[in-house]
């Protein structure tokens, strides 16, 4: 069942993406977007069950919302924090990489967690290992991993848990 | 020392012969005989939008079933060449260093995108710049991704050498519907030419131009899994 | 114009670093520098109207050559390292120092 | 008015490029340079797309996209070589 | 309209860009480089391509798949990136105060060892 939910998503996905690449549509170039995409998606060598883990009832869908407003305002925050930290004439740097945990299982959480957590301000994601996720910040404020991860993870986290598991 | 001297000049003799070929780039010119009779007769002939494809599928559609040939010659060999024993590599695998989940996760969502992106290329060779060879290196290249994000991986080869050697004898076999159908070997007008701009116009070329686009995939990737060196 | 002045640029680009690829002593850095060669050529493809060939310049001088000259530069240390009986445990082995 | 701005805009660009490609070009270390290498081919992915727009051809964004993928999988491959995962 | 817009969108991603130059330039070393250029490029292609796209429609479609796909693939090749320089950090001088991963790295290597050693005793 999660399986081949999995599949017609991703069906659907590629589906969109076809249409998109095609931009004058045609009637032909929709029939041959469905048949590539039907046999992308249940080709055996590429399963694509990741999918799967994607939650789509009402409260998910919100919060899918209310995450993508979260993730660009930490993109623009961590641009500006970029941006002072570069053209400080000091460059105010003081790296460190610290642990933070983080209590997603699915790998599609993970891994929006992980891209995420690089694309917010000053942090790159190093390495996960288990519920561990090892953070390079530019400007170490915090130590232990308790404070840490109230800093770095939990804004995600609570939106994520939602989305998916 | 001097080595390295006379092959820097020799590159500098070569960015000096090539400059003026950079001024002359904005220039327009009026296209050579050959070159004009190409750009006048393909749209009518064939009527494909993109007239290098034109060229390369068809009018010299000989020269590509030869570089086909070509690329199997060189992926058998090193496949030959690069077995397990021969390299004297005992246990490759268990030196290499795991990659992270992360890079694992994104594979598995990329790689379909990857694929659908290479149809996508081969299957608009007469309308957009591409065809059967870049479109077979993308695949190839979604191929390699998952090599890399899992070293470990075996690439299932019955289902690679199924697919080569499918589309290599779907190439091959349109060409010989051609030239029992229309004019010669590999004439593509076997089937309606269709209007300018179309999906499924220009003949057979989008399906010959799959065909390739399959196969070269399948060639490179089997050729990228032989070099990751611990085969049997 | 603008467009002579792009290519202009990017072809010094590219006898700038096909020439550091010559006169770098490491391997590696060798086979970096030639990829970049490769984007650069893909670029002026491109800016002198020849996309198909842009295309292919991009994908297979760039990606593949690049990533099969790096499988030969694994499996080669890994020979080496087998006949000398060491293994490459070492950071060093691979990073490429300034050219 | 928006064709100046744009050009502008490109010229920026094509200036963030030459530090990139500086930086590419001195290292000092071969992880410097592939760190180079990942922003120069993201920024050439849009200009290409920029000069698809100067030129009025729609079907060099093709060429873009293909520029961005081969880039992508040629930086991680960097990367799992210099880790030692190849 | 759009235009105009579409226009001064692009201008302020170039800004972004330019600023990932001038970070890789001034930055230190490579994990600091990581930080100006991946995030300065992400955002900056996602304003210079939707702005290109808002000039012209008819390249939006092309322009959002290829916005969706850097997103996507620039954290992934940086993550990437970044784990490897941290096996070269002595190398590249990299200035990491607390280094959380080289402990770990550390901590499983001494337990591995000992579990070894158990191993052996009880071998024995």
């Amino acid at each position: 069942m999660r399986t081949l939910k999995a599949k017609i998503l991703a069906m659907l996905a590629l589906w969109v993406v076809w249409m998109l690449l095609t931009a004058p549509w045609s009637g032909q170039e929709a029939i041959a977007g469905a048949i590539i995409a039907i046999l992308v998606a249940f080709l055996p060598l590429f399963p694509a069950s990741l999918l799967g883990d994607l939650k789509l009832g009402p409260k998910a869908l919100v919060y899918m919302v209310a995450y993508f407003f979260v993730f660009i305002k930490a993109l623009v925050l961590s641009n500006l924090d970029v941006a002072f930290r570069v053209l400080h004439p000091k460059l105010p740097i003081d790296p460190g990489i610290v642990k933070v945990r983080t209590r997603l299982k699915t790998p599609l959480g993970r891994l929006l967690l992980a891209n995420s957590i690089t694309l917010t301000p000053g942090t790159i994601t190093v390495e996960m290992r288990g519920e561990d996720v090892f953070v390079h910040w530019i400007k170490v404020a915090a130590t232990d991993p308790e404070s840490a991860t109230e800093a770095i993870v939990t804004g995600f986290e609570k939106y994520l848990e939602v989305i998916c598991g | 020392m001097m080595r390295k001297v006379m092959v820097m000049l020799a590159l500098a003799g070569f960015a000096f012969a090539f400059l003026p070929l950079a001024f002359m780039a904005g220039v327009v010119k009026e296209p050579g005989a050959l070159a004009s009779a190409y750009l006048e007769n393909s749209p009518r002939d064939f009527a494909a939008a993109n007239v290098v494809t034109a060229i390369v599928v068809s009018y010299r559609g000989f020269d590509t079933l030869g570089e086909v040939a070509v690329l199997f010659a060189a992926t058998a060999g090193v496949g030959a060449l690069l077995t397990r024993k021969r390299l004297g590599v005992s246990e490759t695998a268990g030196n290499k260093r795991e990659a992270t989940e992360i890079l694992r996760t994104a594979t598995g969502i990329l790689t379909g995108l990857l694929v659908m992106f290479g149809a996508y290329i081969f299957m608009h060779g007469h309308l957009t710049p591409g065809g059967g060879f870049q479109g077979g290196v993308v695949i190839a290249t979604a191929v390699l991704l998952n090599l890399l994000a899992s070293p470990g991986a075996r690439v299932a080869h019955g289902v690679m050498t199924a697919v080569e050697s499918l589309s290599g004898a779907t190439y091959v076999g349109l060409g010989l519907l051609g030239a029992f159908l229309a004019w010669g070997f590999l004439d593509p007008r076997t089937l309606p030419l269709g209007t300018l701009g179309a999906l499924a116009s220009a003949g057979a070329i989008p399906l010959i131009y799959s065909a390739i686009g399959l196969k070269v995939g399948a060639e490179l990737s089997g050729m990228l899994e032989a070099l990751k060196g611990d085969r049997e | 114009m603008a467009i002579d002045i792009a290519i202009l640029a990017t072809g010094v680009f590219m006898v700038i670093a096909g020439i550091a690829a010559i006169a770098t002593k490491s391997l590696l850095v060798s086979i970096i520098l030639s990829g970049g060669v490769s984007l650069a050529a893909s670029v002026v493809f491109l800016l002198m109207g020849a996309p198909d060939v842009a295309m292919t310049e991009a994908a297979i001088g760039s990606g593949l050559t690049t990533v099969v000259f790096l499988y030969a530069l694994a499996r080669s240390k890994q020979a080496d390292d087998e006949d000398s009986s060491e293994r490459a445990d070492t950071p060093a082995a691979g990073i490429g120092g300034a050219s | 008015m928006a064709d100046t701005v744009f050009g502008i805009a490109t010229a920026i660009t094509v200036l963030g490029l030459a530090l990139a490609g500086y930086r590419f070009l001195k290292g000092p270390w071969a992880i410097d340079r592939t760190v180079a290498l990942d922003v120069m081919t993201i920024i050439t992915t849009s200009l290409i797309v920029a000069f698809a727009l100067f030129s009025g051809r729609r079907i060099y964004v093709d060429v873009g996209m293909v520029y961005g993928l081969v880039g992508f999988v040629g930086v991680v491959a960097l990367a799992r070589y210099l880790e030692g995962g190849l | 309209m759009t235009a105009i817009i579409g226009a001064f969108l692009s201008l302020i991603g170039a800004l972004f860009f330019l600023l990932s130059g001038i970070g890789l330039i001034r930055m230190p070393d490579a994990f600091n480089r990581m930080q100006a250029g991946t995030k300065a490029t992400t955002l900056g292609s996602i304003l210079f391509l939707i702005g290109i796209g808002l000039q012209k429609p008819e390249y939006l479609g092309r322009t959002i798949i290829l916005v969706v796909f850097i997103v996507l693939t620039n954290p992934v090749s940086s993550n990437a990136l970044a784990r490897a320089a941290h096996g070269y950090r002595k190398h590249i001088g990299a200035r990491l105060e607390p280094d959380a991963l080289a402990e770990a790295d550390e901590a499983a290597e001494v337990a591995s060892k000992t579990t070894a050693n158990k191993e052996a005793v009880h071998g024995d």
